[in-house]
């Protein structure tokens, strides 16, 4: 009988890891981006597997359809010409992915270490199926309420579900004070010569 | 739910494999959705040239397939699937082709969550609205890798004049949505659907004047977002050639168009179900004349292919009068576009929120006194009922 | 809606939009269109859609509670808008009052301020250009040239409406003392809008500072009130866990003694805190001796405790509105506050200042008792005397009005202090629209003739008829002018209501019998000074010829506001045949408990007897008073007519043969050199005692401790150089040399960088385990 | 297929975490071109998230009672929207550098260096 969660978990885990690896390898950058783009859309499947439903779409319309977009956006204002790269030498590779491999074996390490975490619970749990009702409770906490401290049975835990109302604004403050900085940033400077555009290159915007 | 019940009964009743049965179920949903999608397309290509002949005092179509040149989408068809498969030189060739299957994907994945009736849903997501406006954004994906891959200028002009309207209409169009859930108090579109049952009054569009005035900014931003003239800055066929369309041809081509027809029908519906009651007519037919669950089952399932009937027929409203839109009025320049989703979309927006926020506060329910269905209160489906509810 | 969730909301929005305007004034108003001739529309649509809201208010207000002859005071709405803080028993809060005394003020408030506003539109219109002001000399030694300021004095008068509105609204003493102050920082700006003028800025000084001393007694009282009863609010409201906390009134007039004066517990334990310490010291517990208190309270009350206290609050807060209300002793500052702008002078005397006092006696009547009602009456008594003695040596049109205006508010005080709550109230009201008037009227005449001087007017009539016309009703009206047991001009009902109080005062208590002719004599007085300004101004012949030649009918923006008031003028004090719908029935429904039966005798003043209002109304004692008061006022009016309308007798000589009390009325009974030599001088020469200190003494010593600082600094200034300095700069020295040793590692490479953190990572990883003997690996 | 047969746990989920971020280390490591390395640390970014709600998730774990619940779905929020501004500031960035440099190499911008 295939468990049809870990199929799916299969599948989307499946997808995620090779776009990434891909974005890694590939060396064009728009290519980069699109394999970018299909990873992140495959973790968002992995958000709605793990329950996280409020989660999963907030990826989905924040990072998928927005910051993306946005990296996208920056790849065509700056890119030189369609196929532009940017190689770099073995030595740097070798160095590279010698660190890197060895931060993966860590965190490999680490994630199987614990044998709770390697059993589940549930084979395959209502919420997990649903994909958990969870974005008033997410509202709730950041207004400063958290309902779901009701179902938690361990008082000691429950004193530490504190409400996020506080961090909310802040980030709300440091999105706006972004925004402000940004376009502060990407302001074209008149007054400067401008650069002379290599050819193929268009800066319209 | 219901392919659930299906796929289940499948199993049980013969013995089918559990991964035939739910894979079966899945597909022909999808094959419906994708049907109903195909024949909106070509429905819709049609109209809008014969409204646009129309508008400008012309006949539109009048050939092919007897009176009204009905079966000019079908012979469009052909003859873009008959033509040539071109792939510039100077193309990403892999981009290229990928890019028309992303916006129709994004544009389709839409139709997974839109409820065409009570509970008719091919998956009930409790966080429908907000998967809808994000999938909706992603099509623009699809015209920015075809305008970036295609290697000709007018193509990336194109693209990125899409990506910068795309973007900026997102946040309006997110406000407008956000504040009839405001309202609502859920993300399910099912819920929201069936809160406004009963007569025209109940609709969210008439809750509050704020409401009233965020229904307009909704369908302005989704004329925008859908790059549909005057928006259509990224085609803009008397500066850029055909914008990001400008080295596509023959089938990929038609994709393309398959997906703008597809998402403006999805955002037409969505619209429809946030501010226009969705399944619900101005006057409560199904209650009247006994069609709910309380009575049958069959007749709670024709009151709601009632419902689904109404719903495609706003949805349809919404789509004529973008065509009515598009026929009517210039192209803006792109200045302008990003003015008036600036200056006027988003300010206008946030007022509306808040005004829609006060108003709750000070006077919650509506402005007009809320109506009563007639008859029995129709009541939902079993299957859109809780899990717990249903003793599972 | 239901009632008690709408009237608060509208009266909430009538009274922010004044300040909603104000502020749009504050940061928007010179860039409102020339010279910021649109802040005016503003502020008047700001104040006129308040009119409306408070209109609504009203009207929903007497839809619920229909006045009937008999009509039982309906339950006032208390409630908090947004709590500001509560610490403990202590709440503060933004709450509101709201009885039909609240709502009629509402409507007097923004109605007369909107006809001032209207007004001012015309009146003000000088300012929109740049100003040439001929009172002030410029720093080249010609007249002060200085741009307009429109905006401004519409911002400060959106100010001064919001601060009255509040005030009017209020629901706890808190909130009263801030708008209360409120109020009176907007009269200082707006007397003292001509800036420039010496006199201007020093009679706002003294508006200020003179309010100031009422105020002190203002804040013991209401410290008394709050240290006994530990509440802000008037009225009850609900408190934590929904038990009802009783507020000022329902402590000081509890219903248990069927809403009569009763000491409260917190006052007689305040009094009596020796007594109940020892109690305290006796018991073993706590509980024990709260109990045993609580069982001594009521022989302490019986035994007087706690009742000087009650008299002590009453006296404050009185003292607060003798302030305000400029009231003999304090009257000094309301003649010099007309150095403002005419229509400020309209809106402080019959709206705005003034009338708060008046309104605050109004609404704290509960809480006096019978000592401080006669104290109040007292004082209304030899105000209203002696501003009409001073109004009538007057010659400056706009200080005889002021002089009548505090001789008016003297009624007002002397009725609420005769017992004649409702009598008092009506005066404020019908003074509230002909004094507007008569000012409004006053500015239309100065506006003319760019003087204020009487002896310089004359015979306008026919150059200004609506101006004399408007002017005649409201001379009329404020000399109580009608016709004897049947109908009359507003001033007649409300002065006859307030002297048949005074009357009836006088029969229940002979020994204070006294003030009832004095008013009386006030009555004639007032009716003699108001002609003698009519006669003056309109009547006769031209004084001065350039002045008759200049002047011209003023426009109809401020026109058509004359007449609107000139018409309250006349039929405000009219209670409505059919329906029997009126002031006096409005403000009896407002009536605050257990006040409609007068007051007993008092406990420390023997025969001191408060009447009950509604003897006053018995036929027969009316008719004596309504005739008393008219043939008083005929009276004035007859030898106003002989002396300046007919001229039959000689103004001249008759100064003659009164000229030391003539002396006496026109230096004002000398109350300015009094309080000049009693407060100004003494504190002046003590600045200078204290500035001479402050240079020999405090200087000096401020001086030698500098000094010795720069000794101190020199020997600092040898360790630094020397010690501190070698340490740092050779620490500087190894710093430099290791920063350059470790430059190679910023390559500016950022994989580089990328790659230094994940290896770092990974060797703190790999050192923490090893360290903490942990195995990473399962 | 036996793994498919059996449940999925946590450790399934942290294991495509770690994938994902050391897939970001490497990105951020070997790409020259300064929006590659924006997208190795949204790629970081991700993989940090997916831990988060793996850790939130209480039937994915043997001591269900230690999941994070919603903390660790609000910290995923919390990552998402700081990403999108950080995604924002780090492009205007690479414009400014682009319009100053006229390249988008990383490796041409190390004025700074010691």
């Amino acid at each position: 009988m295939i468990n049809w969660h870990t199929f799916f978990f299969m599948l989307f885990a499946t997808i995620t890891c090779a776009f990434a690896v891909a974005v890694v390898v590939s060396a064009n950058v728009v290519r980069m981006a699109v394999c970018l783009i299909a990873s992140l859309a495959a973790v968002t499947g992995l958000y709605f597997l793990a329950a996280a439903d409020f989660v999963a779409a907030m990826q989905l319309m924040i990072y998928v359809g927005g910051t993306l977009v946005l990296l996208v956006f920056g790849v065509m204002l700056t890119a030189r010409g369609p196929f532009v790269s940017m190689k770099i030498t073995p030595a740097n590779w070798l160095m590279a992915g010698l660190a890197g491999g060895a931060l993966l074996i860590l965190l490999l390490c680490a994630a199987v270490s614990v044998d709770a975490w390697k059993t589940a619970a549930v084979a395959e749990s209502a919420a997990g199926r649903e994909g958990g009702h969870t974005v008033a409770r997410i509202g709730m906490a950041l207004l400063g309420l958290r309902v779901d401290a009701l179902e938690q049975p361990n008082p000691a835990l429950r004193g530490g579900m504190a409400g996020y109302l506080l961090p909310f604004e802040i980030i709300s403050v440091h999105l706006l004070v972004v925004l402000v900085g940004a376009a502060h940033l990407a302001r074209a400077r008149r007054t400067k010569k401008p650069i002379e555009p290599p050819s193929g290159t268009s800066r319209a915007a | 739910m219901r392919e659930r019940m299906i796929a289940e009964y499948l199993t049980t009743r013969y013995g089918l494999p559990g991964w035939l049965a739910y894979g079966g179920v899945a597909l022909v949903q999808c094959l419906i959705l994708l049907g109903i999608m195909m024949f909106a397309a070509a429905l819709f290509t049609w109209m809008e040239r014969k409204v646009a002949g129309r508008i400008q005092d012309r006949l539109g179509p009048t050939r092919v397939g007897g009176r009204f040149g009905w079966l000019q989408s079908v012979a469009d068809g052909i003859k873009l699937l008959a033509k040539e498969d071109l792939i510039p030189k100077e193309a990403d060739a892999v981009l290229f082709r990928l890019a028309p299957y992303i916006s129709f994907c994004a544009a389709f994945c839409v139709y997974l969550v839109l409820p065409f009736s009570n509970g008719w849903v091919a998956q009930h997501l409790n966080v429908g609205v907000f998967f809808i406006v994000a999938v909706a954004g992603l099509e623009v994906f699809g015209v920015i890798l075809g305008g970036y891959s295609s290697g000709s200028k007018w193509s990336l002009y194109g693209a990125m004049r899409e990506a910068a309207q795309v973007v900026s209409y997102e946040v309006p169009l997110g406000l407008c949505v956000v504040i009839p859930v405001m309202v609502a108090g859920t993300l399910d579109l099912v819920a929201i659907g069936n809160m406004q049952r009963g007569w025209g009054v109940n609709w969210l569009v008439f809750h509050n004047p704020f409401l009233f005035i965020t229904f307009f900014i909704y369908a302005l931003c989704t004329v925008a977002s859908t790059n549909r003239a005057p928006f259509d800055l990224a085609e803009a066929e008397s500066e850029l050639v055909a914008g990001f369309l400008t080295e596509y041809s023959g089938f990929r081509w038609s994709v393309f168009f398959m997906a703008e027809y597809g998402s403006m029908y999805a955002m037409s519906g969505l619209g429809s179900i946030l501010f226009l009651g969705g399944w619900h007519g101005p006057i409560p037919v199904a209650e009247m004349l006994g069609l709910t669950y309380a009575n049958h089952a069959v007749l709670g399932w024709l009151g709601d292919l009632l419902g689904a009937c109404n719903f495609l027929f706003k949805a349809f409203l919404g789509v004529a009068s973008m065509m009515w839109l598009r026929w009517t009025l210039p192209r803006l320049r792109i200045d302008q576009v990003m003015t008036t989703c600036l200056k006027y979309c988003v300010p206008l927006a946030a007022a509306m929120f808040v005004g829609t926020m006060l108003w709750t506060y000070a006077l919650p329910g509506g402005l007009l006194p809320r109506s009563t269905p007639m008859g029995a209160v129709a009541e939902a489906p079993p299957w859109t009922a809780p899990r717990a509810a249903r003793g599972e | 809606m239901e009632l008690a969730r709408l009237v608060p909301l509208l009266l909430l929005f009538a009274w922010l939009l004044p300040l909603g305007s104000f502020a749009a004034i504050v940061f928007a108003g010179p860039r409102m269109g020339r010279g910021g001739h649109k802040a005016a529309y503003l502020a008047t649509g700001a104040i006129g859609a308040a009119l409306v809201l408070s209109l609504a208010a009203l009207g929903a207000w007497l839809w619920h509670h229909p006045l009937a002859a008999d009509s039982q005071a309906a339950a006032p709405l208390s409630g908090d808008w947004y709590t500001l803080a509560e610490f403990g028993k202590l709440r503060l809060a933004i709450g509101y009052y709201i009885d039909a005394l609240t709502l009629g003020m509402f409507v007097m408030v923004t109605l007369i301020s909107t006809c001032i506003h209207v007004y001012s539109i015309g009146y003000m219109h000088e300012e929109l250009g740049e100003v040439t002001d001929p009172l002030v000399r410029g720093s080249d030694g010609g007249p002060l040239v200085r741009p307009g300021r429109f905006p401004r004095f519409f911002q400060y008068l959106s100010l001064f409406c919001f601060s009255m509105l509040g005030l009017c609204v209020a629901g706890n003493i808190a909130m009263v003392f801030v708008f209360w102050e409120l109020v009176g920082i907007c009269s200082y700006l707006l007397i003292g809008f001509y800036i420039e003028r010496r006199s201007a800025s020093t009679a706002a000084n003294k508006a200020f500072i003179v309010n100031r001393v009422g105020d002190f007694g203002m804040i013991v009282g209401i410290m008394i009130l709050l240290g006994g009863l530990g509440t802000f609010a008037f009225g009850d409201h609900l408190g934590a866990g929904g038990k009802v906390e009783p507020g000022i009134f329902s402590q000081v007039r509890p219903a248990s003694a069927e809403h009569g004066l009763v000491v409260p517990d917190g006052l007689v334990r305040m009094a009596a805190a020796d007594r109940l310490a020892a109690v305290y010291a006796s018991m073993p517990s706590a509980d024990a001796a709260e109990e045993e208190i609580a069982r001594q309270i009521p022989q302490l009350r019986r035994a007087g405790y706690g009742y000087w206290l009650l008299i002590l609050a009453g006296l404050g807060i009185f003292c607060g509105c003798v302030g305000k209300s400029a009231q003999f002793p304090l009257h000094v500052w309301l003649p010099d506050a007309m150095e403002g702008p005419t229509p400020v002078s309209a809106l402080i005397h019959a709206a705005t200042m003034v009338a708060a006092g008046v309104y605050l006696v109004g609404r704290f009547y509960p809480v006096f008792a019978p000592e401080v009602l006669l104290v109040i009456a007292v004082t209304g008594c030899i105000t209203l005397f002696l501003a009409a003695t001073i109004a009538i040596a007057a010659t400056d049109i706009k200080r005889v009005l002021a002089y009548s205006t505090v001789s008016q508010l003297g009624y007002m005080m002397f009725s609420l202090g005769v017992g004649g709550w409702a009598a008092g109230l009506f005066h404020l009201f019908t003074h509230a629209c002909f004094k507007a008037l008569l000012f409004l009227c006053s500015g239309s005449v100065i506006h003319a003739c760019h003087t204020n001087e009487m002896t310089e007017m004359g015979g306008l009539r026919k150059k200004m008829p609506w101006t004399a016309g408007t002017m005649l009703a409201g001379c009329l009206a404020i000399s109580g002018a009608g016709i004897p047991l049947l109908i009359g001009l507003s001033g007649y009902h409300s002065k006859d209501a307030i002297l048949a109080q005074a009357f009836s005062f006088a029969r229940h208590a002979p020994a204070h019998g006294w003030l009832f002719y004095v008013a009386a004599a006030g009555a004639a007085i007032t009716a003699f000074y108001m002609f003698r300004l009519w006669f003056m101004t309109f009547a006769g012949k031209p004084r001065v010829e350039h002045i008759y030649d200049h002047a011209h009918e003023s426009p109809a923006v401020m026109i058509v506001p004359l007449v609107i008031l000139a018409a309250f003028a006349i039929g405000a004090g009219w209670t409505l045949p059919v329906v029997n719908w009126g002031l006096p029935e409005l403000l009896e429904q407002a009536r605050p408990l257990g006040t409609a039966e007068g007051f007993p005798e008092a406990r420390t003043i023997a025969g001191l007897v408060i009447p009950a209002e509604h003897y006053s109304h018995e036929p027969a004692l009316h008719r004596i008073v309504s005739l008393a008061a008219f043939a008083a006022a005929l009276v004035g009016f007859l030898i106003a007519v002989a002396f300046y309308g007919l001229r039959l007798l000689s103004a001249e000589a008759a100064r003659r043969w009164f000229a030391p009390v003539h002396w006496l009325l026109v230096h004002k009974w000398f109350f300015d050199e009094l309080y000049d030599a009693v407060f100004v001088k003494p504190a002046l020469f003590l600045a200078r005692q204290a500035a001479e200190i402050d240079r020999g003494v405090i200087d000096w010593a401020a001086d030698g401790s500098a000094r010795l600082c720069v000794l101190i600094a020199r020997i600092d200034d040898w360790l630094d150089r020397w010690i501190v300095d070698r340490f740092v700069n050779g620490l500087a020295r190894w710093t430099w040399r290791l920063g350059l040793a470790l430059r190679p590692l910023q390559s500016g490479q950022l994989r580089q960088y990328v790659v230094m953190i994940a290896v770092s990572t990974v060797t703190i990883f790999i050192l923490v385990s090893i360290y903490r003997n942990y195995a990473l690996l399962p | 297929m036996p793994l498919l047969n059996q449940p999925v746990s946590l450790s399934h989920y942290l294991v495509v975490g770690a994938i994902l971020f050391a897939c970001g280390i490497l990105c951020m490591a070997t790409k020259r071109n300064a929006i590659g390395v924006l997208m190795g640390v949204e790629l970081v970014l991700n993989g940090a998230a997916v831990n988060f709600v793996a850790f939130s998730a209480p039937f994915l774990r043997g001591d269900a009672e230690l999941a994070l619940g919603l903390d660790g779905h609000l910290m995923t929020l919390f990552v998402i929207v700081l990403a999108a501004a950080e995604a924002a500031v780090a492009l205007a960035i690479a414009l400014c550098y682009y319009n100053t440099h006229a390249t988008i190499d990383v490796d041409e911008g190390d004025e700074l260096r010691g």
